[in-house]
């Protein structure tokens, strides 16, 4: 601990830049076996971390010896910590997916790993971030590497997908630097902790509209209704390892963002938009289930959920001042990220095995794809909110929440989620148990898929008996 | 009298901006969007900051113009077919 | 008619955003912080003279840090996109051309230098000088004289990521200093050098490498 | 009426500028060229409104220094996206998104 050289903060940046890098000098297609280390050494790391902040210890790194204002300031705290430890968790299982999923000769898998690397490095660098300014470099960083993955070897749709996307992640992140450029200008400084006894209820009209133009510009990059059109073609058309990256973590990293304001340098500001942000969370879960039911294909029925699921986390911001609401929103970012990282990855090994990205087309999977159908039931049971999983303790923290607050709505909204969810999940299962047809065909698939398919939608389950630790460690925060 | 300057700069900054989005053929708003980034590293010298000028003049203008007028060279070819 | 409309609310939401925040700056009082006097003050210890530089590479050197990240991911990002096809040789140009280029590049290397030299007390950098070697790294490739970038090698790989590689390698190596990115003040202005020799090569080759992976014929 | 304020407003206009034409432009080099705008108008605004007294100020120079380098790398990622939509279908504008 008080040897400089171990700061495990700094290596979580660090590491991924480090075998990013070396993948890209290996060349196309390589650089498995390092990211595979080095996300097993990351998980470590992280783990690690939380385990000291859960232990009441905040950890900081004051970056070249400055201090804020003048240098750039890293810090975690308990919403850090889960977030770093979120991000490993899928991204191992991910990785372990992702070597089998790309064969030698996939265009797509030709710079997998080194985006990745630089993706994972993105969040990292995010997570821990307390400078304004430098939290727009990190949101370049995933936001560029995320596009490159979904358009990486694709036909024209996905190219057309990764341009919608681009297009949608850089006015975000434009309109959040205005809004940096604002408070720059208003308070002569971009670090959060310099800026938060600063910022006060008659502060001038200028940091009102910073404060819209930044979580205007996140909304943007996390999809919420309406600015979710981006979504669905893209997550929807990547391939499966980057469609679950991306849904599990990357839109989960602007919302941990709008949280950080919300929480820290603008609170005085933001609780303004409390209300318009949860109706629109409703507009979403209610646009994304019906979308998901209609949906033909399968991985854009799982990207609509992902619309869907995203609503909720927009519901917690009437009920922040309660105590439990800010759990509730962890709560749903764990278990919506590592369902729907399973989700998306069975979905994967469906599509190799039949050949087709279509619900239709899953006839007769249970009998032949067993332990993959499993998963896919295990991450819908946590997305409908069913007992014991991770699912339904974010639910039920939520409901508790609003109705300590008396805003009842807020529940019925949630239920009414849960059915929704319930219906198209239960669609493509009820399709998976139909009898195969003759004509059908199946290629054979890695086990190793399957298995890291299982492993994340369990994980999604089981995090539902095990939610205290994660409450203490955010319980942790300041 | 230097405000007055600035003030021409700033409209004409604005002016050429317009004019790239709006004008109708897409060689002269590359050409027009290469004049916008001039003006913004003379922009960047009226605000005291050489270095941002340079680096307009050298990466933003050049650079982006450069990349635009040889992506408009591949992709305007569709115009002259028939 | 419809679209006409949408025109209309766009431009007319625009121009109230505009006058909304035209009036909100202007009723800004002076800033609670001016960072101008901390930059000054540490200035001695940065290891460079110019404030800007210090700004860049050592202050908030970590941002710099994450940038290179991003241009050496957009030109990953590139190509992955376009895929795996070498950009094509250009034909070798006319003899005085190429005779033209010859004496053209050392110049364009001599001013890089100048600038990577002159940023650590007056504009200039790493950066700017990228830029100029960029451009005699182009020049090289459309009069023939340099086949290097037919193929993405490991040469050329290295030679893209030696810059980053270099710079992730300072800012972990000073963990022993304290903290990421802690210059000793001694030898700042040394390391901050051996930075900025090594982004300049990088930055040469990926601001051209942005170039020629795109420029190559599309579908060719 | 320092120089600051003046580029400060210049660049508002612009940001806005060139978020109207993300939105209603569908060539997508335009739309690159207006991305280009509205960046151009958050960096006059970072450096303009903090040097509204006219006293240069290295902090929010050395951002869009690089800024501008994020800026000239999410262009040529976009410019590569074009020329590979336009080589795969012809077009420079995105087909409608269609779930079948």
């Amino acid at each position: 601990m008080s040897d400089p050289l171990y700061d495990p903060l700094v290596w979580l940046i660090l590491l991924p830049l480090a075998w990013a890098t070396l993948a890209f000098v290996l060349g196309p297609g390589h650089g498995a076996w390092p990211a595979i280390a080095g996300l097993t050494a990351q998980w470590g790391l992280a783990f690690d971390l939380a385990q000291k902040v859960g232990s009441g210890g905040a950890a900081n790194h004051v970056v070249g010896g400055w201090g804020a204002p003048l240098g750039i300031d890293l810090a975690v705290d308990g919403l850090s910590a889960a977030m770093l430890l979120l991000t490993q968790t899928v991204a191992l299982p991910l990785a372990i997916y992702a070597r089998s999923y790309f064969k030698s000769d996939d265009p797509a898998g030709t710079w997998f790993w080194p985006l990745t690397g630089f993706l994972i490095a993105g969040l990292n660098a995010l997570f821990v971030s307390v400078d304004l300014f430098n939290l727009y470099v990190t949101l370049e960083l995933v936001g560029l590497a995320a596009v490159g993955l979904v358009a990486a070897g694709g036909g024209a749709q996905q190219v057309a997908a990764a341009l919608r996307y681009l297009f949608a992640t850089l006015v975000g992140s434009g309109a959040y630097l205005l809004g940096v450029a604002l408070i720059y200008g208003a308070y002569g400084t971009v670090s959060i902790a310099t800026l938060l006894p600063l910022v006060t209820n008659d502060s001038p009209r200028l940091v009102w509209i910073a404060g819209g133009l930044m979580v205007a510009g996140l909304m943007l990059k996390t999809a919420l209704f309406p600015f979710h059109f981006w979504l669905p073609p893209a997550h929807g058309g990547a391939p499966a390892p980057v469609s679950a990256l991306l849904s599990a973590l990357v839109v989960k990293a602007s919302f941990y963002l709008i949280l950080r304001l919300w929480l820290g340098p603008l609170q005085t500001v933001l609780p303004a938009f409390a209300w318009l942000l949860a109706l629109l969370g409703a507009a979403a879960i209610f646009w994304g289930s019906w979308q998901a039911i209609r949906a033909v294909k399968l991985k854009r029925l799982i990207a609509y959920s992902t619309v869907a699921q995203l609503g909720y986390l927009f519901l917690i911001f009437p009920l922040l001042a309660a105590h439990g609401a800010l759990q509730a929103g962890v709560m749903q970012i764990f278990a919506h990220g590592l369902a729907k990282a399973g989700m998306f990855a069975a979905a994967g090994v469906l599509i190799k095995a039949t050949g087709q990205d279509t619900v239709a087309g899953l006839a007769g999977a249970v009998e032949r794809l067993p332990v993959t159908m499993f998963a896919f039931g295990l991450a819908g049971m946590t997305l409908m909110g069913l007992p014991p999983s991770s699912g339904f303790l974010a639910k039920w923290l939520i409901i508790e929440a609003a109705l300590a607050h008396g805003h009842w709505i807020i529940a019925v909204v949630v239920l009414a989620g849960g059915l929704l969810a319930a219906v198209y999940v239960l669609r493509v299962l009820r399709q998976a148990f139909l009898l195969t047809p003759a004509s059908a065909t199946l290629t054979p698939v890695p086990r190793m898929l399957e298995w890291s398919a299982f492993a994340l939608a369990a994980a999604s389950v089981l995090l539902g008996l095990r939610g205290v630790e994660l409450m203490q460690l955010l319980g942790a925060m300041a | 009298m230097t405000i007055a300057f600035d003030l021409l700069l700033a409209l004409s900054l604005l002016w050429s901006g317009w004019r790239t989005l709006a004008t109708p053929r897409l060689d002269r708003a590359i050409v027009l969007f290469i004049i916008f980034g001039l003006l913004m590293s003379l922009a960047w010298a009226r605000l005291a900051a050489p270095d941002i000028g340079l680096a307009e003049a050298a990466i933003g203008a050049g650079l982006t113009g450069a990349l635009l007028l040889d992506a408009y060279g591949v992709l305007g070819q569709r115009r002259g077919a028939p | 008619m419809k679209r006409l409309s949408l025109v209309a609310l766009v431009l007319s939401l625009a121009s109230a955003f505009v006058f909304l925040l035209a009036g909100a700056m202007l009723e800004l009082g002076p800033a609670a912080i001016d960072l101008r006097a901390p930059v000054a003050a540490h200035l001695a210890e940065s290891g460079v003279t110019h404030p800007v530089t210090a700004v860049l590479l050592n202050y908030r050197g970590y941002d710099t840090l994450l940038e290179i990240a991003v241009l050496l991911l957009a030109l990953l990002a590139i190509l992955a996109v376009v895929g795996e096809a070498p950009v094509s040789p250009s034909r070798a140009a006319h003899p005085v051309l190429q005779a033209l280029a010859r004496l053209a590049v050392p110049l364009m290397i001599v001013v890089a230098v100048y600038l990577l030299w002159a940023g650590a007390f007056r504009p200039g950098g790493a950066f700017q000088a990228g830029a100029v070697l960029a451009a005699a790294a182009v020049l090289l490739h459309l009069v023939g004289l340099q086949p290097g970038w037919s193929q993405l090698r490991l040469r050329l790989r290295i030679g893209l990521a030696a810059g980053f590689a270099l710079f992730l390698a300072v800012a972990a190596g000073l963990l022993t200093q304290g903290s990421l990115l802690q210059y000793p003040p001694a030898a700042a202005g040394a390391l901050i050098l051996l930075i900025e020799s090594g982004l300049t090569v990088s930055l040469a080759l990926i601001l051209a490498g942005l170039f020629l992976f795109l420029s190559r014929e599309a579908g060719a | 009426m320092s120089t600051g304020f003046v580029f400060a407003l210049a660049g508002a206009a612009l940001f806005a500028l060139g978020v109207a034409g993300v939105v209603l432009i569908g060539h997508l080099l335009r739309r690159i060229l207006a991305f280009n705008l509205m960046g151009s108008g958050a960096f006059l605004v970072l450096v303009g409104l903090a040097q509204r007294q006219d006293v240069a100020d290295p902090v929010p120079q050395a951002m869009v220094l690089t800024g501008i380098v994020v800026a000239v790398a999410a262009t040529a990622l976009a410019l590569a996206l074009v020329r590979k939509l336009h080589a795969l279908t012809g077009q420079l504008e995105l087909p409608d998104d269609v779930d079948e």
